[in-house]
């Protein structure tokens, strides 16, 4: 049971609607359990998911961001998964280059199938989210000090 | 401002039982724009549905918010309920409070927060949403089949059989491909001609039917449903209306020493040839790199003989425009080159072969009338050795990563056909794995080895070196024995891996298909839409898609024809409309998004926009068909200027659902 | 080199081959340079520069001045090219309306740079081979060419022209530069280093746009950051989002595209190395995806328009230590 | 099985003998195979399974012409040359196990005084650390 | 542009022939190839280890010394090495840093060097077009069986010399002098190589194999440009009475330079 007081992350999930937001309602089907800080947002497929919703997540408060799409070679859209794979690694080097932890993105491919990954997939990436603790760089990254 | 009705469904006590739903639709009801919320044991029964209806109809609701079960469940009931009372049904949207919510979550209080924030995200998505039409797109009553092998050919009658026109385009003289050239078929034994012919004359005989033989396809605009292709008939020489097929000319051209690409260069033909007795069209062609009227004017022996007057030495090339509702990919394959393969000797040795060249020594057409001779010597081979994966499973870059598929099967054939008809024969098979799966093929390769005492050794060949006495040395190992064999061989056979025709690629160009690195086209889906190019009104037969045998070959085939009278009888296809669009206004015409789309579906136009100024100014910018847009959205990123945007998952409405979701 | 430049444009305008000439001329300072089309032999005569201070990109400009009757003559120094050669892999402008001339470049400096040795009242700029004299209403003073280079000139990647009509002068070679190491020096920060040193510096952003005005990469007909429906640009103060990531969105869009000429650094009125975070893209790409050169050649596919199916997976960011 | 002398081995030649789909084309096109206890095939077996000694102890690595062949026609890369090198020198780098002596060479050129410099010198830096 | 060129140890003693022809030739052919000053033996064979680095350095060297010009080794052996070495230098960056690590050069060497056969220069800088209408005395009626032996053409990635298995470089040079080319099977197996110190045996059953393959295909002589094969060829392979040659004597001949 969670602490009255234990800090609670704020965390977007993207998932493309033909592989992970399935695999998301498999785990809820399965009623396989993760924490409820994690918000899904439905997406036709991972390459619809902009660098700036990710960035606009984290500004808005967002302490942690992860997208999930199908494993790549099995994109419902032949290739979509393959171009967010580079979007994403070039997005997430780029943050960690400016100093904010690199922990708080992360791409993950789950499959309509694969409904327990989903759900241990969120658990960790929650927990290490919350490990760090409240996001407040990117929101700062431009306040005189 | 929308006016937005917000329905909170208990799925019996699926949700109710977390979520505390009267507080969830409490709280939403003061969201901006909400104007009725409420909550129901059962959304989606027909109760449940009037509830909505009525509510849409008594409130005059611009949006609605369903918060149950998962979009992939019933968002398609609650579209049609709402569309059913005059409500777009892409006014919609679903929270997701079941499967991602009520079911996952034990705390009542945390699972009520969470679906109150899911409920909110919904509602400023909807916020945003815009009417969508779907789309109606008119389907041409005609396909087109490029390529005419085995593949071409049974995709094209089926077709036809179904009571749509269809058009077979085959850049050689003749339909029949790659099986006309085989001597028998696997597992059976029966004769390929036996069984190709009769269904090259159905092609000739049905109406419904139409070959372009000796042409290629040049140009494909359009989209699915409506392609237009521009076929180019090249020039034969020969009226092919007026053509009897008598042959008189092929027998009295004075070139005689033309290779003749049908047997592989075995042997020659003149340079007006038909290419074989049972050509379909039966039609003479002039090979203009040979024919010495053509080169220099001088001869027309051909003319002179002809009854029928069907020699035109001054025909031209004829491209033809004709407008298709779908279109099949048969373009198949060819053994690849072995230059990267000396090792074998091909080039020294004449009685170095390829599998396909002894289809056509064993062959009662080919050049020795069927009897197996060397073809250095003509004498006839004592012992032979087959090489197996030559160029297959080759990741060196001299050959292709796959596994060929037919090799071992054809070789065990071989191997069989040998030691029946010439007993006193030793055959030898050096092979990596033998690879049988397949309704009697395993029983088909095992009976070579008992029945016809084939030796079957389990090893590569290593070196083959030709001898002056015209014997073939073959070092080769044999893994099992743990020994380096020398073989004294009279003839050796390679089993080339099969490569796609080099057609395809600027084919797959064309038709905007995609492929892999190895230039077969990808399927839309591996496992559940294997005969369908993921570009929308192109479909996939044979071995273009991957290496396959005849009888795969032919069932990908009447499968491939199948989706395509699915796709015929369609009067009008209804089109997916969250689709991406393009604000003309901010495009720069850079053509990132066209680098990205998987189907091709955009395009460019240079169009008119009037500048501040008052002049016009011509610009390059992107248009999206949205009959083959399949919605993914790859474009909307790649586009630097925010452009190109998508129905239904527009920029602005994701940014809203972050908004609503990180609200503090 | 400005002589045969003038002599070179005079001819190309007298017999017709342009009705005009994209170059540079002279502001209020010497050192004040500003891009500007010549449509007479006697306005070449009269504006015409080219010296050490010439540092403006001039390819950005055909965008707009290819829209207009006749073909237009520029000259591009060979990292100019690279623009040239991306904005035509764009369909940026018309390739049949443009004469290009290719000149050799051996680095520039900016007034800026002259003024930090401390001088002042600066009247001309020479250049000798190795040596760069600034003259002043007091004095002449020779400094060494890599003393009072720009940073991006220090670090220059080509000397090698990869789009012309003609050439004045020899052609240089691709050069073994640099230009990564002052990223790889970030890279091996901690976290919390890296985070002060982009605070301290992005925080003296004042959005004036200029980077954004001079970069031939961001030549979009309307910016996403002013764009109401591309749900980052409302203007309001009341939102911080753009204010906040405008740096990080631009190095973004320009990613894959960008040829690092470093004009965005060069204008910045607070020095905001704006280049560190586009070389970050350039060096990522490079070690991640093949080595990658925008504008290269035209026609090629950007790394973020491509993939292949054995391209690293994002977690390759956690364990790349020190990158 | 001794996984460092494999390790070794491995980082040595630079080879992942994992890549090897046991056709045997490398033993089949081998000019030393007769000459050799075990075999290129086997080599690059018995390496993946770490059996490094036991071919350190073989005179089969003396016998490798290091003429390419298996390197050249190897339809999957693997490149068995690599490891008959890697693996003699991991003998020839120990203490007093140079294959070939520098107190040989003058018999050599007693024996025969035609044999090139050619001959000495590669003999001397396949055999010798 | 300069030609250096690198004769390697045997050519200074036991193969004089084939450096002496290949000079006199070329200078024929109005090429000037410059022995590298301070040049050292090359070891005779690339070691494949990834950390050998000490055994590799000479032919360092010999490259960053190159690196105003154009390479030219004549001696097979030679080739082979440097040229591997020099693949290394350009593919191996960690090779190429612990290598220039010990070198010490005023700027690294990465594999900029043009590395040549003295074939390779016959074929892209004279060109056998141009060979052919300088040579005087063309060696009519002559069969000529090529041979390659392993290290002229393999390994491939890294030599870049002719298809390893179906080369013609050697042919299109028979060719050129005015001689017929004879192929055979046996042409790119090896001699026997070192294995002539080890075993004498082994280089005499691969230089028979070799030799017979030729004198049955009807050829009247052999070439190469390798010492160690000649020697395999002429003493290792008892029984056998074609003649063997440097392929630089028959060009010295048909040029007409040959004393």
């Amino acid at each position: 049971m969670p602490e009255v007081n234990a800090y609670k992350p704020k965390i977007v999930a993207f998932c493309c609607n033909w592989c992970s937001y399935a695999g998301a309602d498999l785990a809820g089907t399965n009623r396989l359990n993760y924490p409820a800080d994690v918000k899904i947002i439905r997406v036709p497929c991972s390459c619809r998911v902009n660098p700036m919703f990710i960035l606009r997540a984290f500004q808005r408060g967002a302490d942690g961001v992860i997208l999930c799409g199908c494993h790549p070679g099995d994109c419902h859209y032949t290739t979509g998964n393959y171009y967010a794979r580079r979007r994403m690694t070039l997005l997430f080097s780029m943050l960690d280059y400016l100093g904010i932890e690199k922990e708080r993105t992360r791409v993950e491919w789950v499959s309509a199938a694969e409904g327990a990954k989903f759900a241990a997939t969120m658990n960790d990436f929650v927990s290490t989210v919350a490990a760090l603790g409240e996001n407040k760089r990117l929101e700062d990254l431009r306040c005189k000090e | 401002m929308q006016k937005i009705g917000v329905f909170v469904c208990w799925c019996g006590s699926n949700i109710a039982a977390t979520v505390d739903v009267q507080a969830v639709s409490d709280t939403l009801a003061k969201e901006p724009g909400v104007v009725y919320a409420t909550n129901y044991q059962y959304m989606c029964s027909e109760s449940g549905q009037n509830l909505i209806k009525d509510a849409i109809k008594q409130y005059g609701l611009t949006g609605v918010v369903i918060c149950s079960c998962s979009p992939r469940m019933h968002e398609a009931t609650f579209r049609k309920a709402v569309a059913s009372v005059g409500l777009n049904p892409y006014m919609l949207e679903v929270a997701n409070i079941r499967e991602q919510c009520s079911w996952i979550h034990k705390d009542k209080a945390l699972a009520t927060e969470k679906a109150i924030t899911l409920g909110r995200a919904a509602i400023a998505k909807v916020q945003l949403n815009a009417p969508l039409q779907a789309g109606e797109s008119p389907v041409v009553k005609r396909a087109l089949v490029i390529g005419g092998g085995i593949a071409g050919i049974q995709t094209a009658l089926d077709i036809a059989e179904a009571g749509f026109e269809v058009d077979i385009v085959e850049k050689q003289p003749t339909i029949g491909g790659k099986m006309a050239q085989i001597d028998k078929t696997f597992p059976t034994l029966d004769c390929a001609a036996c069984i190709l012919t009769p269904k090259m004359v159905e092609c000739s005989q049905n109406d419904k039917v139409h070959i372009y033989s000796y042409s290629e396809v040049t140009s494909v605009k359009g989209f699915v449903g409506n392609f237009t292709v521009s076929i180019k008939k090249k020039a034969r020489y020969v009226a092919e209306n007026k053509c009897t097929g008598c042959g008189e000319c092929t027998t009295k051209c004075p070139m005689k020493n033309v290779p003749n690409e049908f047997n592989l260069g075995l042997d020659n033909r003149r340079a007006i040839y038909i290419p074989f007795a049972q050509a379909v069209p039966k039609v003479a062609t002039i090979d203009p790199n040979y024919c010495n009227m053509l080169k220099n004017g001088k001869c027309g022996l051909c003319a002179k003989v002809c009854t029928a007057g069907a020699i035109d030495y001054k025909q031209q090339d004829q491209v033809i425009e004709e407008r298709y509702g779908a279109i099949v990919v048969a373009t198949g394959y060819n053994p690849i080159k072995l230059d990267k393969f000396e090792e074998f000797d091909y080039s020294l040795s004449k009685d170095v072969v390829t599998s396909l060249e002894l289809e056509r020594l064993m062959n009662a057409a080919g050049p020795t009338g069927g009897t197996l001779l060397r073809p250095s010597d003509g004498t006839h081979p004592h012992t032979i050795v087959f090489v197996q994966c030559v160029g297959s499973r080759d990741t060196s870059g001299c050959g292709k990563p796959y596994c060929s598929k037919i090799c071992c099967m054809y070789t065990a054939k071989h191997a069989m056909l040998i030691r029946e008809k010439y007993p006193d024969t030793e055959v030898y098979v050096f092979y990596i794995d033998v690879r049988t799966p397949g309704k009697n093929f395993d029983e088909f390769y095992r009976r070579a080895v008992e029945q016809y005492g084939v030796h079957y050794i389990k090893g590569m060949v290593g070196k083959v070196a030709p001898r002056a006495d015209g014997k073939i040395m073959v070092q080769a190992s044999d893994l099992l024995a743990n020994e380096q064999l020398h073989i004294e061989a009279d003839m050796v056979v390679l089993a080339a891996a099969i490569e796609p025709d080099k057609s395809a690629r600027p084919l797959a160009t064309m038709l905007t298909a995609s492929m892999d690195t190895n230039d077969f086209f990808t399927e839309a889906h591996p496992k559940l839409r294997p005969v369908e190019s993921p570009t929308a009104g192109i479909f996939l037969s044979g071995v273009c898609q991957g290496p396959k045998d005849i009888p795969e070959t032919v069932s990908q085939a009447s499968a491939a024809a199948a989706k395509v009278i699915g796709l015929l009888v369609t009067a009008k296809l209804t089109t997916n409309p969250c689709v991406a669009h393009c604000n003309e206004l901010m495009c720069n015409g850079c053509s990132s998004c066209e680098r990205v789309c998987p189907y091709g579906a955009i395009t460019y136009v240079e169009k008119e926009f009037r500048m501040p100024d008052r002049t016009t100014q011509l610009r390059r910018v992107a248009s999206v068909n949205p009959a083959v847009c399949q919605g993914c959205g790859a474009c909307t990123v790649a586009c630097p200027s925010g452009a190109m945007d998508l129905n239904g998952f527009s920029n602005s409405q994701i940014m809203a659902e972050v908004d609503a979701i990180c609200q503090k | 080199m400005q002589g045969m430049m003038i002599a070179r444009a005079k001819e190309l305008l007298q017999n017709g081959t342009v009705n005009r000439v994209l170059g540079w001329q002279t502001g209020e300072f010497v050192y004040d340079i500003t891009p500007a089309v010549f449509e007479t032999a006697e306005e070449l005569d009269e504006k015409f520069v080219y010296n050490a201070f010439c540092g403006n990109n001039l390819s950005k400009y055909l965008v707009k001045e290819t829209k207009k009757d006749g073909k237009i003559l520029v000259f591009l120094k060979p990292c100019d090219t690279y623009s040239f050669n991306q904005l035509l892999t764009e369909h940026r402008f018309d390739r049949e309306k443009v004469y290009a001339i290719g000149i050799p470049c051996d680095g520039k400096t900016s007034g800026e740079m002259v003024k930090s040795k401390g001088l002042s009242g600066i009247t001309g700029i020479d250049e000798d081979g190795d040596n760069i004299t600034v003259h002043t209403i007091y004095e002449d003073k020779t400094f060494n060419r890599d003393e009072i280079l720009e940073e991006r000139c220090r670090t220059c990647k080509s000397k090698k022209h990869v789009a012309y009509d003609e050439l004045i002068g020899e052609d240089g070679e691709v050069l073994d530069s640099h230009r990564f190491d002052m990223v790889a020096k970030l890279e091996a920060m901690t976290p919390d280093e890296r985070f002060a040193f982009w605070r301290s510096q992005l925080s003296k952003c004042i959005r004036c746009n200029a980077c954004r005005n001079v970069c031939p990469a961001c030549t979009c007909e309307k910016c996403v950051f002013d764009n109401p429906a591309s749900g980052i640009a409302q203007k309001a103060a009341a939102d911080s989002f753009e204010e906040n990531m405008f740096h990080i969105i631009r190095a973004f869009h320009v990613a894959g595209r960008c040829t690092d000429c470093g004009e965005c650094s060069r204008v910045c009125p607070q020095n905001i190395p704006l280049h560190l975070l586009n070389r970050k893209f350039i060096k990522d790409i490079d070690e991640l995806y093949g080595d990658y050169q925008a504008g290269a050649e035209v026609g090629s596919r950007a790394p973020l328009v491509n993939y292949t199916a054995e391209d690293v997976e994002p977690s390759i960011v956690y364990h790349r230590e020190g990158k | 099985m001794n996984n460092n002398l494999k390790e070794q081995v491995l980082r040595m030649s630079g080879v992942n003998p994992l890549k090897c789909m046991r056709c045997g084309k490398c033993s089949a096109t081998c000019p030393s195979y007769d000459e050799m206890e075990y075999h290129p095939h086997q080599i690059v077996y018995m390496v993946e399974k770490g059996e490094i000694e036991k071919l350190m102890a073989s005179p089969s690595i003396y016998k490798c012409l290091s003429c390419f062949a298996c390197v050249e026609r190897c339809p999957r890369d693997v490149e068995p040359a690599k490891l008959v090198e890697a693996i003699r020198l991991a003998v020839i780098r120990q203490q007093g196990q140079n294959h070939l002596k520098a107190k040989d060479i003058p018999d050599l050129i007693e024996a025969d005084p035609d044999l090139p410099q050619q001959a000495l010198v590669t003999a001397f830096r396949k055999y010798t650390k | 542009m300069v030609y250096h060129y690198y004769p390697g140890c045997t050519l200074k003693t036991k193969a004089k022939d084939l450096d002496r022809y290949g000079r006199k030739s070329m200078e024929a052919l109005g090429i000037t190839l410059t022995e590298l000053e301070n040049w050292q033996c090359c070891g005779g064979a690339f070691t494949m280890a990834k950390d050998e680095i000490a055994t590799k350095l000479s032919s360092v060297r010999a490259l960053a010394d190159s690196r105003d010009g154009v390479l030219v080794t004549l001696c097979s052996a030679c080739h082979n090495v440097i040229k591997q070495t020099n693949y290394a230098m350009a593919n191996d960056a960690e090779f190429a840093m612990k290598a220039n690590n010990y070198s010490k050069f005023d700027v690294p060497y990465n594999g900029e060097t043009k590395v040549m056969h003295y074939l390779e220069v016959l074929r892209d800088v004279v060109g056998f077009d141009n060979l052919a209408k300088a040579v005087k005395n063309p060696l009519k009626g002559k069969k000529i069986a090529a041979y390659y032996g392993c290290l002229l053409l393999r390994p491939s990635k890294a030599l870049q010399m002719d298809n390893p298995e179906n080369p013609k470089i050697l042919e299109d040079f028979i060719r050129a002098i005015g001689a017929e080319p004879v192929l055979y099977p046996y042409r790119n197996e090896c001699c026997g190589g070192y294995m002539a110190t080890e075993d004498q045996s082994v280089a005499a059953k691969k230089s028979g194999q070799v030799m017979d393959s030729a004198a049955e295909m009807g050829a009247d002589m052999i070439i190469t440009a390798c010492p160690l094969c000649l020697y395999n060829l002429t003493k290792n392979a008892p029984g056998h009475q074609i003649p063997v040659y440097y392929f630089t004597e028959l060009l010295a001949e048909a040029l007409g330079v040959k004393d």
